[in-house]
């Protein structure tokens, strides 16, 4: 099964002009409707606090919200006001950036698990403030926040999270 | 068909210009709440689903990912399909004849209110070699198909602008349509050229709505309440390239007709289906959806929700609304059998078509 | 297939066309021949092209045919075939093409850039995260919970880039050591560079039949025996990673279908998906061919060589052929045909008469399983 | 960034940050050398279809020939159809309009896709017209400038 095709094209038949080719930037751009949960969610992280969701039936409460439970099919029953404390599920130590530019200092990506949520629901969000060869599975971490006139309802309004002192 | 599928529940939003209330997860919420209660299941008897989307409709890269939870099929057999929600219902009816599932849902969902730019995000759809690089505004395309099938059919631009009028009227009797008016043919004339022959209210306006569809085996359907059966459905391709399309005719549609009355064993769509809901994403498109399908005599059949012209432009929605319509005219006795169609826009040549009764066999 | 490269000549359609006609070819039939076409890409971001599927239609030879194009993910290259099973198992078609296409290099400034689009657009995309994250999270929770070492994940590198010395499409086989792939640099701790496949262009497809076709056609069909698929809840961060449910939920539909019972007794060999080292370890844990946290032993012990006991990835996989994403799951499809029809040269397991393997392919956010049972005739 | 849509209601705003690099592939470069270097425009024959595709192909779309005949059609064909944009990318009236025609060159079955020259009132479907090439070309579909009436 000797493949035909696939013809292997270096960065030079490329820079050389021997190559047609054709660049383009495309411009898609979105306003994404928040909806109730995830504009509740936003609403909040601008007032420096994090909330979840609760299912009275199946009894969990979820971070990140939504206005509906997922496995019980229905409407979610109440907000629920989460703590400023989490716990490490699990993290990273990344050198890249998303388009792949090396990192000097390296970020810290992690799962938190959020203390009042349900056991194992977490966020995806960032650990700074601590030298990387400390961070462990199972570590308490806190939330840091940025100065109230700087937040704009955004996740980033949560700088990152740093070892709970 | 080798097994007889039914649909036995259907939910739908109502269509709207724009609805900043909610996500897409609580349109789509909506849609399948109202869907399971028609057909008065659990979410957990749904054994699979089929949804219809595109990544830069939704701004997301794979966006497949964000579909079990707004239809409650967490952790089950969820797939998506790159075409419009027709072909999702022909693969979820597939689904159920393969015999592995007896509830497969299908669902279709529009924020199209959310894309800044829907102009440049079809440009990107037209080939970066060959089409693009010229810089022209996408539905030139249109503006080119419109203008050959006028001169090969012989119909007019006032043709194409009844088409406008009566479709408006038409969704002012449509509770959930978004764009009903009191027009006529002269007004539509009045209104602007935008690719000539083809004027600005010849084209369907974009909106926002979700719709979801149960569909069930024979087994199951039979213990539903208000089954409508799936008696054929067929889809199908023409080249995707500009170059090499016939550009006054539209074989995809013909295609996909062909295979459907095949298996729905109509010969004669005039005498043996008298309800239509069809492609009229632009005016002409009705025109020429009716001449593939082989439709002469349609007055009073065609479109009678206002089609996409008078009830939006739900992108991949398209079909299922259709379908929506169609299931309505069923159970209201307004309709025996019904066919319902639609084409993906432009640039493409896909089209799919569903037969849908109140018996089969 | 064609040959994976890290940026081909080919346009998306003409990589489409060269696997379709390879396919075509080795069937022995044409184009006329064919009832209906199915089109695995994923996302759309890397052809850069919106309505991809439709782009790709020519190509893939779905003109004037029923034709769908389907995706979940990663997990798009294996459940290409499955899509097209319905359109058999349904009745209502006898025959149809599978092609598999990914044209990674179109994507600017790198294609791994496009992943940042994957993550949810107002809750997690504003954080920058990239790929790699999410494996390196995901392999660290796997290690946390089982104790393991990171010199037993490097070892899947090794055997998978030297399975792929033997695979005349490879784009990255290599003899190297634990050693290497560990000084390797760090991208994400605890993934290192030669534990990640690379980024590829390529393409590669199938031809599915009816039996009775399938029997006129060649005397030795390679049977699908069982499918299976299964998406979890995009609220990944919800779910506990170190096991990957979905896989297990998708393998057990298949293997009921197959009517196998002691899957890690009755499949000969397979291949699981294997972007990252330790995914391949994970998924054979998920498929139920090893005990939780058992494969990196099994591994060690060299249950899963060529020449082991239940041979995991013989065709070089990911990390060794390449991973344009859909391809690379067919690639997989490829491989369990070559396999099972004892054609599969070098890369030949349980001496050219395999009774029957799997693949499978993961996508999404950790999310989706997708599954497949081919036997022998 | 979110942009409150009113009082109780809002939005997320956000792109997606990539670019795309095209290769024009196998039949695009042999295509684009003939017209940069001699000023043609490259068809390809499927014998077995009877079609010449143009812009020159790989492979056949109805038969899945690889195509390997290629050869120049005529500069001059028929206008199968045209439009006139009165509308630019970004939604803009143009004044006066952009116009797009379909030419079916002598000697091929496929159309060439591309702007319309001179008058917009002077196009007619039915029209013969002709290709008007670039002098300064690089190996790009811009390397026709257009069409033009004849």
């Amino acid at each position: 099964m000797k493949p035909n095709f696939g013809t292997p094209l270096s960065s030079a038949d490329i820079e050389s002009g021997k190559v047609f080719s054709v660049s383009y930037e495309p411009r898609l751009e979105y306003a994404w409707d928040t909806g109730p949960a995830i504009g509740r969610y936003l609403q909040e992280l601008k007032n420096g606090r994090l909330v979840g969701r609760k299912c009275h039936k199946c009894d969990r409460t979820f971070i990140p919200p939504r206005h509906f439970c997922e496995l019980c099919f229905r409407p979610a029953d109440e907000w629920v006001v989460l703590e400023n404390t989490g716990t490490v599920n699990t993290f990273s130590i990344c050198y890249v950036t998303w388009d792949m530019k090396k990192l000097t200092y390296p970020q810290i990506p992690a799962v938190i698990e959020v203390d009042g949520a349900s056991e194992g629901y977490g966020i995806l969000h960032l650990i700074a403030d601590v030298d990387p060869n400390e961070v462990k599975v199972g570590m308490k971490v806190q939330a840091v926040w940025k100065p109230a006139e700087e937040r704009e309802g955004s996740i980033t309004d949560l700088k990152h999270w740093s070892p709970l002192k | 068909m080798s097994e007889n599928v039914a649909i036995i529940g259907v939910g739908s939003t109502a269509v709207r210009a724009v609805t900043p209330e909610v996500s897409y997860r609580e349109l789509t919420f909506e849609a399948a709440q109202r869907a399971y209660a028609d057909a008065d299941i659990s979410h957990t008897e749904i054994q699979s689903a089929v949804c219809c989307e595109e990544d830069f409709f939704e701004g997301i890269s794979i966006a497949d990912e964000y579909t079990p939870d707004q239809l409650g099929v967490v952790l089950r057999s969820v797939e998506t399909v790159t075409g419009d929600g027709l072909h999702g219902l022909a693969v979820a009816a597939m689904q159920i004849q393969t015999g592995i599932f007896d509830v497969v849902v299908v669902e279709a969902h529009s924020k199209a209110s959310n894309i800044l730019n829907f102009d440049h995000v079809i440009e990107y759809a037209l080939d970066p070699i060959w089409n693009r690089p010229l810089g022209f505004h996408p539905e030139f395309v249109a503006g080119l198909e419109m203008n050959r099938f006028l001169k090969e059919s012989g119909a007019s631009v006032e043709d194409c602008d009844r088409v406008v009028a009566k479709n408006r009227t038409n969704a002012l009797a449509n509770p959930i349509a978004a764009y009903p008016a009191r027009i006529t043919a002269e007004d539509v004339a009045q209104s602007p050229d935008t690719f000539s022959p083809m004027r600005k209210m010849h084209q369907a306006r974009r909106a926002d709505g979700a719709v979801v569809l149960v569909l069930a085996s024979e087994e199951r359907a039979r213990k539903a309440s208000r089954p409508i059966w799936i008696t054929g459905t067929g889809w199908a391709n023409d080249t995707p390239t500009l170059e090499s399309r016939p550009w006054g005719s539209d074989a995809a549609t013909r295609a996909a007709a062909k295979m459907a009355f095949g298996e729905a064993g109509i010969s004669d769509p005039d005498k043996e289906i008298d309800f239509f809901e069809v492609d009229d994403l632009y005016a002409y498109r009705e025109l020429l959806t009716l001449a593939s399908l082989g439709v002469k005599d349609g007055a009073g059949k065609i479109n009678t929700s206002g089609g996409s012209i008078g009830m939006g432009h739900t992108l991949d929605t398209i079909g299922l609304y259709r379908v929506a319509m169609c299931v309505e005219a069923l159970r209201n006795g307004s309709a025996g059998t019904a066919l319902a169609h639609a084409w993906r826009g432009v640039p493409t040549t896909s089209a799919a078509v569903a037969i849908l009764s109140n018996n089969h066999g | 297939m064609t040959k994976f490269v890290r940026r081909a000549q080919e346009t998306p359609p003409e990589l489409s066309w060269a696997a379709a006609k390879a396919a075509l070819d080795s069937a022995g039939m044409t184009l006329d021949d064919i009832d209906c076409v199915i089109h695995g890409t994923a996302p759309d971001a890397f052809d850069g092209v919106h309505y991809n599927g439709e782009y790709l239609a020519g190509g893939s030879g779905a003109w004037g045919k029923p034709y769908t194009r389907c995706y979940v993910g990663g997990g798009t290259g294996v459940f290409a075939p499955i899509h097209a099973w319905m359109h058999l198992a349904s009745g209502k078609f006898k025959t149809a093409l599978v092609v598999c296409e990914e044209k990674m290099s179109s994507c600017q400034p790198h294609p791994q850039g496009a992943f940042l689009t994957i993550f949810d657009h107002t809750t997690e995309r504003a954080l920058g995260p990239n790929l790699l994250w999410i494996f390196a999270l995901e392999q660290q929770r796997y290690m946390a919970k089982h104790g393991i070492k990171n010199e037993e994940i490097a070892l899947a590198s090794v055997k998978n880039k030297r399975n792929a010395l033997d695979h005349p499409s490879a784009q990255l086989g290599a003899e190297l050591t634990v050693e290497e792939v560990l000084a390797s640099e760090v991208m994400a701790h605890p993934v290192h560079r030669l534990m990640v496949s690379p980024t590829s262009d390529g393409a590669a497809a199938c031809v599915m039949a009816v039996e009775d076709v399938a029997k006129a056609v060649t005397d030795k069909p390679a049977w699908i025996e069982g499918v299976g698929w299964a998406l979890d809840t995009a609220f990944w961060t919800n779910r506990d990673l170190y096991y990957p449910r979905y896989v297990e939920k998708a393998a057990w539909m298949a293997y009921k279908m197959a009517g196998i019972e002691k899957p890690a007794e009755e499949i000969d060999f397979a291949e699981p998906y294997d972007p990252f080292a330790y995914k391949e370890l994970h998924h054979l844990e998920g498929l139920q061919l090893a005990p939780k946290g058992q494969a990196p032993k099994l591994l060690a012990e060299g249950h899963f060589n060529r020449d082991g006991k239940l041979p995991s990835v013989p065709s070089g996989g990911l990390l060794g052929v390449g991973n344009p994403i859909a391809a690379a799951g067919m690639m997989k499809i490829c491989e369990l045909f070559w396999q099972v029809r004892g054609e599969a040269g070098k890369r030949q397991v349980k001496g050219g008469n395999p009774r029957r393997g799997v693949a499978q392919a993961w996508g999404d956010l950790m999310q989706v399983g997708t599954v497949i049972v081919v036997g022998a005739s | 960034m979110r942009i409150p849509a009113d009082h109780e209601h809002s939005a997320w705003k956000g792109n997606l940050p990539f670019g795309s690099f095209y290769t024009v592939g196998l039949a695009g470069q042999a295509f684009f050398e003939a017209l940069r270097d001699r000023g043609e425009i490259l068809g390809a024959r499927c014998s077995k279809c009877e079609w010449v595709y143009v812009p020159a192909a790989l492979f056949c779309e109805r038969c899945f020939a690889e195509l390997k005949d290629y050869t120049p059609v005529a500069h001059e064909g028929d206008v199968v159809s045209f439009t006139l944009c009165h509308l630019d990318l970004e939604g803009e009236r143009l004044d006066p309009p952009d116009i797009v025609a379909i030419v079916r060159l002598d000697g091929a079955q496929s159309v060439l896709v591309h702007r319309g020259l001179g008058d917009p009132s002077e196009w007619s479907i039915g029209a013969r017209a002709k290709v008007r090439l670039r002098d300064d070309r690089e190996g790009s579909i811009l390397d026709i400038e257009g069409f033009e009436l004849i």
